[in-house]
């Protein structure tokens, strides 16, 4: 038998027996003789775990890991460094073997861990409520366009071109699906045009809301107490997409009078795995709460007066309401939002401000670097957090190459999304960067550039 | 069940009380407790006009929410604030705790309705 | 053990650090030259000031509140609460795996796009689709993936408007409508007939011309094999719409039988369930799915693929559906899933649900005597009881309480709708008959409760770190996040 | 002072320090230690008030019963021996008398506990009503002391003194001659301050000897005695009315939101007609919860205002302990009731810009 398999073939046959069957092929007599698979699944025979370990830990060297590779590569998904505490809290299996938390008695840990984590959200965003934590940040703007949708009962969501390329797509197949209507805000020189924005506006009855990313995908600070300006006291809400760690320093939300905030949680101590699983999360205003979709967790008391946590204003939920829900959701993404939540409290706010300052200041420290030269020029010239883009004389893949020989992995080629940048890079430096690791990219770009340069320098 | 003579019925499980040309309009007493411990009530805006059949308000229990749908076409005059502070009123007083009064355009749209005897035959089929 | 009532916020002392940073050695501007003033924010974080240990001792105080696989037995149905072995997280944690960046070029990342495509082709051989994507992050973002192929598809034959409607039964996880509409279906709910399957007369009368399709777990909720599954299929496909399966439940068929042979046109699975990897508390999950040839080209990009030796994203299908997520799905949940089933092996994977299925006849066998079985046939991984009938007002819910006494997960409780005060029971192949025995005895001990002392039922339970909770003032007045002003 | 009355219990409160004040014509403490620190106590340990200035009236006869139904909004007939009840004496118009807890001791023998500043006032009511009925009305303010001890501490600090174990009454039902420290006296499992906890029932002369006893008890446990400031604090945050603030002969219980205490289908009582029609047509105005959201401490009394028109006034204002928060009850046009809606309240010269939130600050921590 298998080693995950407790049941032995006494205990098999003797629980036949029970049962009055003589096989176990009896067990499956209710399947229709021609459904039933002939010679069993075409896969490899079963490999114990040393076996297994081989083979994993092959195929896992087939794969230039970041502790090879010196990583300047971001565009939504970022190389922060992890406290040690993180991974080993979140591998309690206390936590990764439980369930939804369904049954409060039992479940207390999960739903208070769940309910310090939607405080520090809270706390972090600004705004009044928020949830559980959703799949990723693409699909936490999806859900939060169909809130705007929802509760404005308006049909069109308005979003900058310079939201995340990867978040614009997801939420494009929805809207699509869906039925929903989406207008791209066309940008200039790198952040969104408000003059279309106000066009827009006052040109377009049915807007649902309005989507902004800050900073945004090109890590260019947006203005968004302007588009906070421009909304105020319309119908039309306010979303904004934010990178939790830029909260540290940024303006919140909340402070710019925006509806919804959501974003990215990776960041917060969640590992890069090759792009998931990672958090999105969502919050929003107390007029908007009992909108929230999926899980959220509530205080409250138990019969003997105990404060406890309780999964709560479930009622518009696919469990309870079926075609009526709100949105068909029913998972969170526990494990990413305990890391998250673990990562906050360990950084707490003075970490979680350095981490950013460190962000700024070696981001900045790079782009300096690397301009001064005239070799590469800023491809915008507007205040940014911890990326930006450069354009070279060189294709970036040929740059990529030859950073990737020096073992670094270098930034994101904006052609691929934006066709109008070419030779453009975007460069991403987190805290984890030092200043021999930058100095190494700058210099590996220009060497480069010298040898394969058309001379536009 | 408690059911109140003199008030007009929906299918829905929703009543109405004319007074005047004003409707006001609650859930019975079947419909509160069906649905249990009230814990939320959704009001609409006063100077809404809506259309007999729309939903004007969504009543949330901890394990339901359920639309509530306007048995006769008109504007709202006035929602029941008070459910904001205590929903649970509904439970305890479902005929005395009207949700809101609308200013009703159309009154034959009433002949549509079932009086106390009709509603009662018609819980008495559902069941 | 004390217990343990402190909020991580109540921990905080100012001054206290967890975190440790190296020293910025760039030279530095003053932030307010690098970002202008109006930018910069000025309100507080309010983050907890804790040491490490603080941390390290709330977190594990606080898992010691949770009652999980590997305390004990999880037989909540339609859950799949199997074991999720420790291999699986080791290898998950491989630096090769955890720490590279989903936008590394091709080369960089061969390893990973091959057990991709490897994970990709063992679950088409498993479901007997054509093709699988691993993009969908859960089971229900899976059926909305499954559904918006399915309106692509009859959107490329012109028929999308009129093909608005998508049958479920009646016993249907709620998912399935929820999902239905919020791609703006209308959902026909087909009753089930006296033993629990799909009125074929009923799902005739419902079939037309403005149905988009049907979804359909298999076995159902009641965890009975649809024996006319087959039928079924031709009827909705000779109405010109799609089967859809729903992957929850394929723990009772791994290479027994596979839904590409039954005649469903698109499936997911849920690999948090069937394929071992842990629920993490409610997440994350991974919903993969895979469909009939026809309809490969919808799925969402990229799609892994592989040309001789090399493995590749393929992004260049302009009949995609696009992006239901952001990159490629959940990688390292794959992961598991996939040295999972390197782990069983074709042979494996079938004593899987061999064990999985006679795990949960042998315990329908032993309660069917005390507690009503609506449906009295076999079934395949789950069952559902009726409850208690007007034993001294014993609920559904007391005796799921009160089997948190004896040190048992509760069964999923009155769901399926279509069954009054359900209990629904997955026993999973991972448990051997002596847990089994242990929870029948419970079972039966609690009925002759149920008689002799009610209350103690009605209370429970009684020693777990929280009693019943009051779920009508949480909704009421709901607090879903602390701060210093809440007192209750 | 002179000519203030004085409870049994005021050289007690001298010898603690109490700063005493003229309340309705008692001379009572306002507090202690500290409105703050009380307040404080009572919400994590336990307080101990001393509320004899309260009224106690004793209705007895074959026509008791009946007579409170007539007199009272709430269900009388509703409650069995032991049990206790919250309501409403109104006049005609609704308008109220007096907000009051009426006791059932027997099948024919009712106690009220009155307000203090409506003692006269209510008693003369009680008897011009009661005329019709058989049933004799004694006033035992005179004879009565009442000791409050309120906090989540309170029943273990109690029941270090009582012979009977307090665990089995519930919220709102109280015991009759039982022993506190040899003393003989009613408990009630009530109070005025959102916590659980008890009033004690006691004839004047023990009251001094068991609120001594009580105090060694519980001071260890953190019990604090608590003046009238943090009552009204307490009972605020509570969403508990005040006579004179939420409550008047001005104002109605369902305008002061306290509805459920009415009880229209019970039969005809004194204000019924008038307090239907007001629940059929709806109230014109009503009293709602509220949040400064500019900085500014809302007290009673003070206009409410929506574009320069007063549209009602605060009925009480704090800057509530517990939620650090200014906050008030204020009576406004129905117009202006929604939750979320922007007011303005006019303190001293300015008006500053608040808004409308849920009447329940604070969740209530009764047994049940």
């Amino acid at each position: 038998m298998h080693r995950y398999i407790p049941g032995t073939e006494a205990d098999l046959a003797r629980m036949l027996d029970k049962l009055g069957l003589t096989s176990s092929e009896d067990l499956f007599g209710d399947v229709p003789g021609e459904l039933m698979l002939k010679g069993g699944l075409d896969l490899p025979e079963a490999l114990s775990e040393q076996e297994l370990v081989r083979k994993m830990k092959a195929l896992s060297r087939k794969n230039s890991s970041l502790d090879d590779l010196v990583c300047f590569l971001g565009a939504g998904a970022y190389d922060h460094y992890i406290p040690a505490v993180v991974g080993q809290l979140v591998s309690r299996s206390e936590f990764y073997t439980s369930y939804t938390p369904y049954q409060p008695e039992i479940s207390q840990g999960t739903l208070q861990a769940i309910f310090e984590y939607q405080t520090m959200i809270c706390n972090l965003t600004g705004m009044d409520a928020t949830n559980a934590s959703m799949y990723d940040g693409a699909t936490a703007c999806v859900e939060a366009a169909k809130m705007a949708v929802d509760s404005t009962r308006r049909n069109t969501i308005a979003v900058s071109k310079t939201v995340n390329p990867e978040v614009r797509k997801v939420l494009g197949t929805y809207m699509d699906l869906c039925g929903f209507k989406i207008i791209e805000i066309d940008m200039d020189n790198g952040v969104t045009d408000l003059v279309r924005l106000k066009e827009l506006l006052a040109g377009n009855s049915d807007l649902a809301a309005v989507i902004v990313q800050s900073p945004n995908f090109f890590g260019i600070v947006e203005d968004m107490d302007a588009v906070g300006e421009l909304l105020n006291g319309s119908k039309t809400l306010f979303i904004s997409y934010v990178d939790p760690i830029s909260l540290a320093i940024l303006k919140k939300p909340s402070e710019y009078g925006a509806d919804i905030a959501i974003g990215e949680g990776q960041p917060l101590g969640n590992s890069l795995n090759f792009g998931g699983p990672y958090v999105g999360f969502l919050a929003t205003c107390e007029k908007l709460m009992r909108r929230l979709p999926g899980r959220i967790v509530g205080q409250t008391k138990d019969i003997d007066g105990k404060r406890a946590f309780v999964l709560t204003l479930q009622a518009r939920e696919q469990h309870i309401r079926r075609s009526r829900a709100s949105s068909n959701i029913c998972s969170n993404q526990g494990l990413n939002a305990l890391a998250a939540a673990i990562y906050m409290a360990t950084m707490g706010e003075h970490g979680l401000k350095e981490v950013a300052t460190q962000c700024v200041q070696k981001a900045h420290y790079a782009y300096r670097k690397l301009t001064e030269s005239g070799v590469y020029k800023p491809l915008f010239d507007k205040p940014f957090f911890m990326e930006f883009a450069v354009i070279g004389p060189v294709e970036p893949a040929v740059v990529n190459n030859d950073l990737l020989g020096a073992g670094i992995l270098g930034g994101y080629q904006l052609y691929r999304d934006y066709p109008e940048y070419r030779n453009s890079l975007l460069i991403c430096v987190t805290e984890k960067r030092t200043k021999a690791e930058i100095d190494k990219l700058v210099e590996t770009m220009l060497s480069t550039a010298a040898k394969e340069g058309s001379g536009m320098a | 069940m408690e059911i109140k003579k003199g008030l007009y019925y929906t299918e829905e499980h929703e009543w109405v009380r004319v007074s005047g040309n004003t409707a006001y309009i609650g859930i019975t007493d079947y419909a509160q407790d069906a649905m249990g411990d009230i814990v939320y009530v959704e009001l609409p805006e006063v100077g809404d006009t809506l259309k007999a059949g729309d939903v004007f308000s969504v009543i949330e229990s901890v394990k339901a929410a359920s639309d509530i749908y306007l048995p006769v076409s008109g504007t709202v005059l006035k929602v029941n604030t008070e459910l904001e502070d205590s929903p649970e009123m509904i439970n305890e007083d479902p005929y005395g705790s009207w949700i809101i009064a609308v200013d009703m355009l159309d009154d034959t749209e009433l002949d549509q309705l079932m009086d106390a005897a009709a509603y009662k035959e018609y819980l008495s089929e559902e069941n | 053990m004390r217990a343990y009532d402190k909020l991580i916020f109540e921990l905080s002392r100012e001054g206290r650090r967890a975190y440790s940073l190296p020293k910025c050695d760039v030279d530095t501007l003053p932030i307010d030259e690098l970002i202008p003033k109006e930018f910069i924010g000025t309100a507080p974080l309010n983050m907890p000031e804790v040491s490490e240990v603080d941390i390290v001792r709330h977190y594990t105080n606080l898992s010691s509140k949770n009652y999980c696989v590997d305390t004990g037995f999880y037989p909540l149905g339609s859950c799949t609460m199997k074991y999720n072995p420790k291999i699986n997280e080791v290898v998950a944690s491989y630096e090769g795996f955890m720490n590279i960046h989903p936008l590394q070029p091709e080369e960089t990342v061969q390893g990973a796009l091959e057990v991709m495509y490897e994970l990709r082709k063992a679950l088409e051989e498993i479901t007997g689709m054509y093709e699988v994507t691993l993009q969908p992050a859960a089971g229900a973002h899976g059926e909305l993936t499954g559904l918006m192929i399915m309106k692509a598809y009859h959107r490329e034959r012109g028929e999308d408007a009129k093909r608005t409607k998508i049958i479920v039964p009646d016993s249907a996880h709620g998912t399935n409508p929820a999902s239905a509409a919020v791609l703006g279906f209308e959902v026909i709910e087909v009753e089930s007939n006296e033993h629990g399957d799909v009125d074929i007369e009923k799902l005739r009368k419902v079939l037309g011309d403005d149905v988009a399709g049907m979804m359909l777990t298999n076995p159902n909720t009641l965890g009975l094999f649809e024996p006319n599954i087959k039928e079924i299929c031709d009827l909705v496909h000779a109405a010109g719409g799609l089967m859809y399966y729903d992957g929850a439940n394929a723990n009772a068929i791994l290479g027994i039988t596979r839904p590409g042979d039954m005649g469903f046109d698109i499936i997911h699975l849920n690999l948090h369930k069937t394929f071992s990897t842990p629920h993490g508390g409610g997440g994350p999950g991974s919903g993969p799915v895979g469909v009939r040839k026809d309809l490969a080209k919808f799925l969402p990009v990229p799609v892994v693929e592989k040309h001789g030796d090399k493995y590749t994203l393929n992004y260049d299908r302009p009949h995609s559906i696009g992006k239901v997520k952001s990159f490629y799905g959940h990688f390292a949940v794959c992961l598991k899933a996939y040295a999972y089933i390197l782990s069983m092996g074709a042979e494996g994977l079938r004593n899987v649900s061999i064990n999985a299925v006679i795990n949960a006849n042998y315990l329908m066998n032993a309660l069917k005597g005390t507690y009503k079985l609506p449906i009295d046939r076999m079934c395949k991984h789950e069952f559902v009881l009726g409850g208690l009938e007007n034993e001294n007002g014993v609920t559904t819910m007391d005796i799921a309480k009160r089997l948190i006494d004896y040190g048992f997960h509760p069964p999923t409780v009155y769901f399926p709708l279509t069954i009054n005060d359900a209990i629904m029971i997955e026993p999973t192949e991972t448990e051997s008959v002596d847990t089994l025995d242990a929870f029948v005895s419970a079972m039966l001990k609690i009925t002759e409760e149920a008689k002799t002392s009610p209350e103690l039922l009605k209370e429970a339970p009684h020693n777990t770190p929280v009693r019943r909770v009051d779920e009508v003032t949480a909704a009421r007045n709901p607090i879903i996040r602390f701060s210093k002003t809440d007192v209750s | 002072m002179a000519d203030l009355k004085r409870t049994p219990l005021y050289d007690a409160h001298t010898r603690l320090g109490a700063k005493m004040v003229d309340f309705a014509g008692w001379e009572m403490p306002i507090q202690y230690e500290g409105i703050i620190a009380e307040h404080e106590a009572v919400r994590t340990y336990a307080g101990i008030f001393d509320v004899s200035h309260m009224g106690e009236v004793e209705f007895t006869g074959p026509d008791a019963e009946s007579c409170l139904q007539n007199l009272v909004t709430n269900d009388v007939s509703s409650i069995k021996e032991n049990q206790m009840l919250y309501t409403f004496m109104c006049y005609p118009d609704g308008g109220v008398v007096d907000d009051i807890i009426v006791y059932r001791l027997k099948q024919d023998r009712f106690m009220a506990v009155i307000n203090a500043s409506n003692i006269d006032k209510d008693i003369q009511w009680m008897r011009e009503q009661a005329a019709p009925y058989n049933v004799v009305i004694k006033d035992r303010s005179g004879e009565l002391s009442l000791i409050a001890v309120q906090g989540p501490k309170a029943e273990e600090i109690l029941n270090e003194l009582v012979d009977a174990d307090l665990k089995d009454i519930g919220f709102f039902r109280f015991i009759d001659g039982v022993k506190c420290s040899s003393k003989t006296c009613m408990i009630s499992r009530s109070g005025y301050t959102g916590e659980d906890g008890f009033e004690i029932c006691l004839r004047n002369e023990d009251a001094i000897f068991v609120w001594e006893k009580l105090l060694e008890a519980g001071t260890e446990k953190g019990l604090k005695p608590c003046g009238l400031g943090a009552r009204d604090t307490l009972r605020f945050e509570a969403n508990l009315p005040l006579y004179g603030n939420e409550l008047s002969e001005h104002i109605t219980p369902l305008e002061a939101g306290y509805g459920m205490f009415v009880k229209l289908d019970k039969g005809d009582f004194i204000g019924r007609d008038a307090l239907k029609r007001q629940k059929e047509e709806g109230l014109t105005r009503r009293i709602v919860g509220f949040e400064m959201t500019e900085n500014g401490i809302p007290r009673h009394g003070y206009d409410v205002l929506s574009d320069d028109e007063v549209i009602g006034f605060v009925t009480t204002g704090y800057n509530s302990p517990t939620l650090k928060k200014n906050i008030g009850l204020a009576m406004v046009d129905i117009g202006h009731s929604a939750l979320g809606t922007e007011i303005g309240i006019q303190i001293r010269k300015k008006v500053l810009k608040a808004k409308v939130i849920k009447r329940n600050f604070y969740t209530k921590s009764y047994k049940k």
